[in-house]
This record gives C-alpha cells, structure tokens and sequence, in this order.
C-alpha cells in the first residue's frame, strides 16, 4: 500500500500554488470576471503556464513537467479553494491524459506541447442528454470516403465556448461500444457553439455539428476504440474535479468557521453554540476523510492506472457528498448574508453544484462502484 | 355571501356552481409558481383581465380571506369551511385570488389585537387586495435576535418620530404600508420597550433599497426610516407592548412558511421536473431520494393539517408552529436539491428550458434562514415544548 | 379533507387505555414476561378482551364494540409506549379484519365473536423469504379430491407459537395472484412449529407444512382470490404496527427526554448541551410528523378503505424510520446505561427492529408508494 | 528476527517464504470475528493447537507486536515495513496471531512514558500473551467525564492503599493485570492529583462483577477495589501526572476503536449476510444504502491509513484522531443497521442462520459511547482542532 501522505515535492508544489493563488486569484478576481461577464482570464492560463501547470501531465519530452496526477489533483485542490476559474481539468488534465495515450502520434505530441506552453486549450463534447453518460452516445459520424461526417448534438461542454479544439465522441457502429473520439478545431465548418448561462459562471455550450468532416488524421487513437483513450482522460477529469470540489469545500467551511469566531448572536459567539460547533466538526471530519478519497485517486492513477476506476468513483462520489454539505452549512450558518450575492458564498454553492453534475454526479458515481464490487 | 353554510354538502355543491360560473378558466391552469401569484397594491399590474376579474369577484364574496369575520371582509367560514372551499378550488385547478402579507400576518394580529375601528379601517383593504404590507422586523447585525431592536420612536405628542433601518424586509419596495416593531422606550428591558407600528411607505423619511441574491432575485430590502412620523393611533396593542404582537405573529409566519404560503401546491413537481429534462428515476439512488422526499412531503402536508384541525379546535398550537416551521423548510431545501439533480444539467443554467429552477433552488436555502433560523426553531422546540434547560 | 385530530371517544379511549396500561403493563411487565421466557401474558389477554380491545374492529353482532381502524391504532400507540406484548396486532387487527371481509360466513361471524371475548388468538402465515413479499407466495396448496393438500415452509409467523388459529398463505395457480387464504387450527396433522429466538422476546414461529389437509370450508373468500380479504388485512396490521412503532419511539424518547434534565455531566446537565437539545427537538419534530400519517391512515381506513394503501404504506415507512432514530438516539444520549440489560431502553431498539421489519420494512413500504405514483 | 530489512520488497519476499513455512492453514481461514480472537493471559484456553503455535512462532520472531524494538519483544519494524507484513497477511487471509489491550494500549503509554526497567518488565510478557490486561478509566456516574476520578489510592510509604470502584472495565474478569487511574491527591484541582497505576487482578481486595449488556454478551465488568496495596514502583510516569499518560491512551484509543483494533477486516461483508440471508440488492434503498456504506467505509479506511502514514513520518496527529473515532465508530453503526436490513426476519432471531448478527449490531451501538462518546469526540474537534469558543 502506498504512502497517503503529501511528498516533499507535492508539499512545495501545494505551497507555492496557494502563495501563486492568494495573490493573483482570490475568489474576489472570480467575482471580477462574473460581473464582467467572463469565464476565464487568459492572462492568468498563461501565467499558470509559466509555472508549469498546464504541463503537469505533460511529458517532458513535450515540455512539460509531468508530475502526474497527484500533484493535477493538488493543483485542482488549490484551485477550488478560491474558485478560480480557468480550463485546466479540460485541457491540462482530460485532454492531456487522452492525446498522452497516443503520444507517439505526432500531431497529438504537438497537441501536448502547445497545451504545456498554454497555447492550446481544449473541451470534450461528450454529453448529450441531462445527465453524465458518455456510453449513450447517439451523435452520429458517418464514413464518407476516407472519412468522416459529424452530425448532432452536444450538451454541457465545458469550456466549449472558448476552446480552440474540441474532443467530440461520435458513434461509428451500432455495437454498444463502437464510438470514437475526434479531436478537431472547434471553428471548423458545420459546427455551432451556443454558450449556455450557467450558474457558476463558467463557460460551458451546447454545440451543434452538422455534417462537419473529419480525416482519420482527426481520430484519437483508433476507430470504434474512443474508450481506451478517454477512459483515462475522464477519471483523470473526475479526480481532479472532485480534487476541485475538496478544496471548494476546505474555501467554504475555512468562511464558515472564521464566521462562528467572529460572528455575535443573542451577546455571545456563535461558535459557542455547541449545535454549530457539533455540526462544524462533523463538517470538518467529512472534508477529511474526503481528502484520503483524493489522495488515493492520484496514488492509484499515478501507480496502477489500469485498477484506479474504483479510486476516482470514490473519490468523486465522496466529494459531492462533502462539498454539497459544505456549501449548505456554508449558507446556512452564515444566516441572511450567506443568502446575499454581495458575500461569496453563494459562489461556492453554485460552483459545488455544477461541478457535482459534471462528469457524474454522485449516483453515477455510486453505480460504478457498485458495478465493480460486483453489486 | 352567496352560500349557505348550514352543512358541508350543500356548502360544497353551492361553491362549486358558483365556481363554474365566476372562476375564468385562465385562472384554472394549476400555476402556482411564484410569477402567477396576485398580490395586489397601489401599484399592482394585474397580468390579465382574468386574475383582475378573478380577484374582484372573489373579494366580493369575502373569498379573498374565507376565514375572516364578513364584517371585515371575509366570508365568515370556520375551518371545515375552508376545507370545503380550498378543495374545491383545488379540484379546477384553481389559483389562488389573492395573497398577501396582509392576509398572512398582519390580517391575523389585527383580528386578535386590534380595535374595531383598526380592523374596519384596516381589514378590507387588505380582502380587495387594495394595500400591501410588508413587514418591518429584522434589523442590520441582529440577525435571530428579533427583539434587538434598535429603530426608536421618539414621542412627540401626537406621533412618534421613527428613525433607523430594518433589512430582510420582503417586497418593501412594492409594498405600500409597513407594519413595524420600533423601540418606543429605551430604557426598558429588551423585550419590555417596543412597540407594533403601522405606516404608509410613502410617508416622508421611508426609503428602500432591494438586496440582490444569490438566485438573481431581489424580494428583500434595506428599508431606512428618517425622521417618519408616525401618528399615535397607528399603533397595534399597548404601547412598548409590541413584541406580544411579534410573538403572536411569529407564530402564524412559521404555518405559513411551512405551507408555502397558501398551504397548496409548492409550485414544481419532480414529475415535471424529469419531464422537462427527459430524465427518469431508473438509478436507484436518486429514485430512493425521491422516494424518501415524497414520503416528507406527504408527512409534513399531513402535520400541518392536524395542526390547523387542532388550532380549529380551539387547542392552541403556540410554540409547536415552530416544528412546522422547521420541518417544512428543511423539507423544501431537499426538495429542491432532489429537483436539481433530476434536471441535471439542464437545470444548472439560469434559462434552460426548464425555466427558473436553479432559482428557486438558491431560494430555498433561505427558507430555513428567514422568519426566524432552523437553529431558532430547534432551540424553541427543546425549551418551549420540551422543556430542557437554559 | 378529513379531521385529523381525536374525536372525543377517541380521547377517551386513549386516557382510559393509558391508565390501565400504566397499571397492568407498564414495561416492567414486559421485562418480567422476557425473563420468564414467555411471549405474552394471557391474564392480561383476557382483562383487554373485557375492555373491549380484542373486539375493537369486530362488529357489533359478533360481540365486538366496531370502533374502527383509527381507534384500533391509538389502542395500539398506547400499548408501544409501554411495549406491551400481546397477540393484539396478528389477532384482533388482522385476522378481525380479514374475517369480517367474509363476516356473512358463518364460520368466519363466530371466529369474529371468539375474536372479541379473547377466546381465540390468530397467527398469518404469509412469509417464506426474509423479507416481506406475500406474492412471491410458493407454498403449494394442491387440490386432492375436494380438498386441498398444502406443503411448505413459513417463517417469521409473528405470535405463530401461540395462536389458536393460522391464517395460511399458499398457491392454488401458477398466475401470480393465484393464492388463497386458508383459516385452520394450528395444531392440524401435519403442523410443525418451531419456536424462533426472537430479539424482541416476543412470539415467533417457522411453521412447516406437510401435506396438511384442508377443506373448501377452510377457505376464506374464494379460491384463487387471498388477496381481497387479505390486503384490507394487512393494510390494517401495517397501519396498527406503525402506531405501536410510535408509540414505541415516544416511550423511548419520554425516557431520554427525562434523562437529559436530570443527568449531569462535566458539572451541568446534559440537557443543557445544545447539541443535544437539537437532536432531541428533531426527533421529536419526526414522532409529530409521524403521528398524523398514522392519524391519517386511520381516517382513510375508516373512510375510503379502497383507497387507503397510500396512507398506510406512508406511515409504515415513515414510522420505521423514526423508530430507529428514537432508539438510537435513546441509547446514544443514555450513554453507558443505555447498553445495560439491566435497563429498558433496549427492550424498545430490539422491539423497534423486529417492528421494522414485520409487514414490510422502509424498502418495501417505500416502493409501494412508489407503484402508487407511478414512478 | 529471521528477516533482512534492508530493502521492501527484499523483505516482502521473506516474509512470504517464512509464512509459507509458520502459518498454519488452520490460522489462514480469514476469521475476523470476536470469536476466532486470540487474547491470551494466565487463563487462556487456545481454541486450538495451531492457534497456540502460530501465537508462539510469532512471538519468537517479534511478529506480535512488530513495531516494538526488539529489546521489548518486537519486530523493530517502521511504518512501512509494517505495511508489508499486514498485506502479507492478508494475503494469505491470515489471522493476527495475539490481540490484547496489552498491546493497543498500555505498551504504547510504557513505550512513551515508562522507565527502562517497566519495559523490559512489562513488554515481553505482553509480546508473548502471558499477561492479559484491562483499562480502568471510567467511574459509575462519570460517563464521558473520565477525569472526575473518585477512585483514592492512600500513601501508605512503600505502597498505596487503594479504594474505588471501576465501571466499563473490558474484559476485566478475564484479565491479568489492570492499568488504572486513580486519585492519589485528593486536594489538587481535577486533572492534577490522578496517577496512573498497574498492578495484579489477583491482589488481595479486587474484585468483579460482569456487566450484562443489550446484546446478552457481557464484555464489561464493575471493578471493586477494597484496601489494595499498589508498590510505589508500579507506576508509570509521575505521580499526580497520570492524566498526561490517560490522554495519550485515549489518542490510541480512538485509533484503534476506529480501526477495529488491528485495522484490518472488521470480520463481517454485507455479501456474506446477503448470501445467508438469500436477499440481493434490486431493492433501491437498500441498495442505495449499500453502496453509500461502502463509499464512507473505504474512505473512512483510507483516512486511517493516511493519518497513520503522517504519524509515522513524524507529524502527530493528535487531537484529529478524534475524528477516526467519531467516522469509524458512527460507520460501524450505520453498516450494522445495513446488515440488519439486508438480514431481514433472519437476523431478528439470537440464534438465526446469519449467526451472531444481532448481537453484533446491539453491540456497535456501545461503540459510539466507549472510550469518548461522539459527542465528546465533536467537543474535541471544535475547540481544540478548529479553535471554535468556549
């Protein structure tokens, strides 16, 4: 069994990530780009960049910095804990883990070059119905000639509207599993992005294809094999995601609890309240013990990636759990302010809520556990 | 009043004739989302000649409030009565005419508090759907602590002069009277110096500004009160004897919250809610959620009926409204979460198709803040109805 | 809509049930009878018969005083405060109510007037599964002549050891609602009873079957047809032990309620902990929500029979859970005692357990709802 | 020490080949439960002769108690050496060879706070199972208040003279020897006049009384001291101090109860009572519930892997160890009220085909009381871990 622990090098990579964070994203920024009408600051994808992260998943070799998924998964952490706002999770940890399985073509080798450099970003199309569940994909991609024609429709594509590329899962047979995975521009002819307006904020659309072609040059990895290389990709997502949502979590309550330290009800602190004290502590007890889930998700992915399924369902599962409890006792303890869009909490709730839906909520999640303990 | 109340089934069969020929059938689509309710007020746009039509012909009756004394404007119904009334208005799918904090809560403390000349002067405006009141409690920092009142009346003769500021007010800046808890002795003990003013929200010194939420909406407000004067006569009960009135309204507010104001339809069902998204209940943990919700829903419509057949009986529920109060809203914030995780991603934008459920749902989570905390609740229940020490 | 609280007969037959079961059957009584390693007491059988309970839904021509499924309920609320352990629930609810389905019978009137002057004790064999599910019925009741010839196992027959009379469940078709309800004597040729070692110290049998003959006679209702004089049956035993079962979580919560103002720790008392004083306000809030579902499962029986298994499934699951939140809370909040055999509180957890599961457990309950919806 | 450390996966192969040669096949049969449980002392009855032998192997090599120094009758082993040997246990579904109070307990509080000469004197016996001890913390009408000590201990000059009354005591007409608090000044404030004392159950003036619990078995005894002499030298740390040692403890305490004593199987899988009980999981609460037990079973495993994991690298965990005992032991709770559930009518009966399951489940519900109720736990972790008032 692995060590659970931060290593040195993971505990000075999480240092200077919240040093980097508190200074040049604190949810204040996210506020910024909310009322400016804005899903991400590029300049700061480009400084996250500089310091390499967008290139964690990266080989070397592509110029990136390749410390693997733990170190993905803290970053995402520290990220959640001031909600920035940025496409890491598409591009720097789905997209790189999916084109890393097929380094050795060269187009996806410059791929993973241009997102280590920050050049490049990335959203998966994989949803089409209002729910997580990549298997029911019904958009068609027709053989035409030598190759391809993409037509139908997206939905809850992160990141979608502002992506240069696009990963699109598209069926190319009737068998359950016949589907592959396309990595094309996403300004390429046929296709339509609409953004939706979503309530965290970020930029997510549902984009139309129609009749849009594709060359075999556009397939990642192998016809009707889209899975082995975006399995990968999604648990990677979902690590990382619920890795966001921990440190959601860990942002809300450290809100929480300085309230009840600070906050006077009927002449005494409200942190005396032993209800509130009681609930704080189980509170806390649950964003610990989802914090295990994560480290073990990177550990696994990192060390035995053919048996980490398990690991990441956990790890996302408890971690809709925990941020769901987080934002609620957020709000809750924080009484007719939590409720006010001039204070931050509610930033958080609504961020915990998109972020449990996407790449599978917790149902989802419980059903594949289920299904690999053999329920 | 067009009925006769001798018994239940003649009641019934004469309410449901009158219904077929006064009730427009625009009235009878079963909407009772927030957007189709009429609330009435000096400024009030009827949003179509039918709810206008519908509202006129019920106040009329005294249906508007079938409850109160016909004198004031109401119907004179007793509580099985009503139970005719509101199932027949439920068996068309009928809207409700009217409602209001008026009808809710300042109707209810008037009958129980004020004079005559108060409740003839008052009431019927309020069953015309005439004035809206909006209700002057909370205060900046005092959060649960209802009776920190800071806003003081100073005694000027004839009137008080009313300065300081109220916050969570609902509606204030549609609203067009306050009825308003205002320190009139600051030197009594807490509870012992305040008083239950009403005033008209266009009196000189009354200003509003609307708190925007975290669902987008804005239905409360920062009123500020400077240098309003008040006259003598517009006060509810004794003098610095307020905060009897407060308790007592109190009270009413939970059954309200609690029964999502009308006591009918919360406006959304999961069924429409997995409609609208083209999603089922196949994944056994959200099905066993839904289950479990409906199981509370049920259970709590049930609670508060008993509670308003035994409140009918003439045993007071008193302290005990605060367990509906509880129950009901912490039901409604599960409830919600249930529905957002149905609609899916549908549901996690502001103006997807299935219309304004993320809203909603960031709505619910002050239910169980306002109209005192479910932490309140809770701590009401242990000492008041348990017994348990300080 | 109908009154959900007590009528006055209703008031006073719950003050007079009270006083005499705080006399004859406070839970003292239970602990002596668990001790001596007996069921029920039959003296006291016979007092309740005297005071009309056993006939409380026999009709007035068969000697019964026919008050009705709500006053069945509140008979049963009371004897759950206490832990009153007698054939009440299996007897003088279930198989009155079956009978009197059928009450034109003959056979069936003079079971009923037996029935009401406690002079006969009923047992329903319907389980042979660990969970409730009177369907899936596979005991074979095969026709020999005019006769029947029934061979099987039943288990969790609740007062089975006891009863004077079964109520057997068995398949006469291969449809799925092919079954038929037969009335024998439970010491019929062919009748083996097995004593289960219930948690609960009560009265519980695994009876088997062994080419047991049966007449037409026998046959309560028609052949083929168990259900339409079963289901009001068990409708009445579910709605009856969901009173109990509240009964039971107000006993158990009166006791903590008591502890909490008089047991001090760390120098005060413990109801002085707001923790605690939130978790009791709780529970108490769910035994008043559950108490007018059973109010209104009683109305509906007594009114619109025919439309009464939603109420009766809704308090059924509703009171399972809230008597294992008042049990455990019990415990919980009792501390060490608690544990102790030497005190009550565990007569009412094992109690409440085995209550959970007999007639349906929250699952089974739930899922009927469910059916009803339409989900 | 038959083995060479110097390397992981040098020692993982050793320890294969040595179980391969010392494990019985009897002791490979992966029973976890209480009963399959070797405790060992002066009264033992070895349930068979491979349980002795593998007991005795074990012991030999250091193998008991494995992190202790080999001076004191241990391995030597570090954390992850540790690691490797339990997985090559639970490889081969061994069982542990000796489990004891001795060793979760008192051989920590020796490790930390004892002289030389107490561990030499008092370790290797419980390495090797000769010496069974108990914990005498809790006092009749203390409850969660473990430093309200009554119990007195004289100063006789060469001994103290003992009086008191013990209550919880586990296992304590089983046991040996007793580690005790017990008040040897009754002047000083409430946490400063306790010392933590050991001495022999067989003295003149100890007695027992086994207290019968819900779930019919009897695990805990009232413990009776009557004028017992207690040497001045069986004492660990200083005298008056022995709250610093009982709160240590208490730390390991929650660890342990967290983990189910060894941190491994916790002797019971919901397929097994699903396979006794011929029921499955199509039913959605159920399964719902299954699946969410698993979920907080193996994340509350992984927390108890990684806190240790972080002791072992140095950072104490300290008072966060509150929380193992509060997540472990309301888990274990809700995953016996699942098993109950899935048991159905069979595990309703003591003696039922699904064996000791109700007794099980009536005795997890002590484990949110033993050794710090969970509210004590929450008490602990809101003010001295998120430094929440008073």
């Amino acid at each position: 069994m692995t060590n659970l622990t931060l290593t040195e090098d993971e505990t000075m990579l999480v240092d200077s990530a919240r040093g980097f964070l508190d200074e040049a994203s604190p949810v204040g920024k996210f506020r910024e780009l909310r009322d400016a009408g804005k899903a991400y600051n590029p300049a700061l994808w480009k400084q996250m960049a500089d310091l390499g992260w967008t290139g964690v998943l990266v080989p070397e070799d592509q110029g990136g910095i390749d410390m693997g998924h733990s170190a993905a998964n803290l970053l995402a952490q520290e990220m959640g804990k001031t909600l920035v706002s940025s496409p890491f999770i598409s591009t720097a940890v789905m997209a790189a883990t999916a084109l890393r399985q097929v380094a050795d073509n060269p187009r996806a080798a410059e791929a993973l070059g241009k997102i280590a450099s920050g050049d490049l970003t990335y959203a998966l199309a994989l949803d089409e119905g209002v729910k997580h569940a990549p298997h029911n994909t019904q958009m068609q991609a027709e053989r035409v000639g030598n190759g391809f024609s993409l037509s139908g429709e997206k939905t809850f594509v992160v990141d979608g509207g502002s992506a240069d590329r696009l990963l699109v899962l598209a069926r190319t047979g009737d068998d359950d599993g016949a589907l592959t995975l396309f990595d094309i521009p996403a300004d390429r002819d046929g296709i339509t992005r609409t953004a939706q307006n979503m309530i965290d904020a970020r930029d997510s659309a549902q984009i139309s294809f129609d009749g849009v072609e594709a060359t075999g040059e556009d397939v990642v990895g192998s016809v009707d094999q889209a899975m082995s290389v975006l399995n990968p990709a999604l648990r990677a997502g979902q690590a990382a995601l619920a890795a966001e949502m921990t440190g959601l979590s860990s942002g809300a309550f450290g809100m929480t609890v300085s309230y009840l330290q600070e906050r006077k009800q009927f002449g005494v602190l409200i942190g005396q309240f032993q209800a509130l004290q009681h609930r704080a502590a189980h509170l806390w007890s649950d964003i610990e013990v989802t914090t295990s889930t994560i480290a073990n998700a990177g550990r696994m992915m990192d060390e035995d990636p053919d048996n980490a399924a398990l690991a990441v369902s956990l790890a996302k599962a408890k971690a809709c759990q925990t941020a769901k409890l987080a934002v609620m006792e957020g709000v809750q303890m924080h009484g007719g302010i939590g409720m006010t869009d001039a204070f931050d909490m509610g930033f958080f709730m609504k961020r915990a809520r998109v972020a449990q839906e996407w790449l599978g909520d917790y149902g989802y999640h419980a059903e594949q556990i289920a299904k690999i303990k053999g329920y | 009043m067009p009925f006769d109340t001798t018994n239940p089934e003649k009641l019934r069969a004469e309410i449901r004739a009158w219904l077929a020929e006064n009730c427009p059938a625009e009235m009878q689509d079963g909407d009772t989302t927030a957007d189709s309710i009429c609330w009435g007020g000096r400024n009030w746009t009827f949003q179509s000649d039918a709810q206008k039509q519908w509202l006129d012909v019920c106040a009329e009756n005294g249906l508007t409030c079938p409850t109160w004394p016909q004198e004031y404007g109401g119907a004179g119904f007793d509580r099985d009565q009503e139970k005719v009334w509101l199932s027949e208005l439920d068996r068309i799918n009928a809207r409700l005419p009217l409602q209001s904090f008026g009808i809710w809560m300042l109707g209810p403390a008037l009958l129980h508090f004020g004079s005559h000349e108060q409740k003839l002067h008052y009431l019927p405006p309020i069953t015309r759907g005439e004035i809206r009141w909006c209700q002057g409690y909370s205060e900046p920092g005092a959060g649960s602590d209802l009776a920190s009142v800071q806003s003081k009346g100073e005694d000027k003769g004839d009137h008080w002069l009313v300065n300081g500021q109220k916050v969570w007010t609902s509606y204030a800046d549609k609203a067009d009277w306050i009825f308003a808890l205002i320190r009139t002795d600051k030197d009594a003990p807490k509870h012992k110096g305040i008083s239950f003013l009403l005033f008209d929200m266009q009196s000189e010194g009354v200003s509003t500004r609307p708190i925007k939420l975290i669902s987008g909406a804005s239905p409360f407000c920062e009123t500020f009160f400077d240098d309003v004067k008040v006259p003598k006569d517009q006060i509810v009960g004794t003098e610095n004897r307020g905060w009897d009135v407060a308790k007592y309204l109190l009270t009413h507010e939970r059954e309200m919250i609690s029964g999502g104001g009308s006591g009918r339809g919360a406006g959304r069902s999961l069924a429409k809610v997995l409609a609208d998204a083209g999603h089922d209940l196949s994944e056994a943990s959200l099905r066993t959620e839904a289950i479990a919700c409906d199981i509370e829903e049920m259970s709590v419509a049930l609670t508060i009926e008993r509670y308003k057949d035994q409140a009918a009986g003439g045993k007071g529920v008193g302290d005990a409204s605060a367990m509906l109060k509880y129950a009901g809203t912490e039901l409604n914030k599960r409830k919600h979460e249930l529905f957002m995780s149905a609609g899916g991603s549908e549901a996690l934008q502001w103006d997807g198709a299935t219309g304004s459920l993320p809203a909603d749902w960031l709505r619910t989570k002050a239910n169980s803040i306002e109209g005192g905390t479910s932490e309140v609740m809770l701590s009401i229940i242990s000492k008041r109805v348990l017994g348990l020490p300080g």
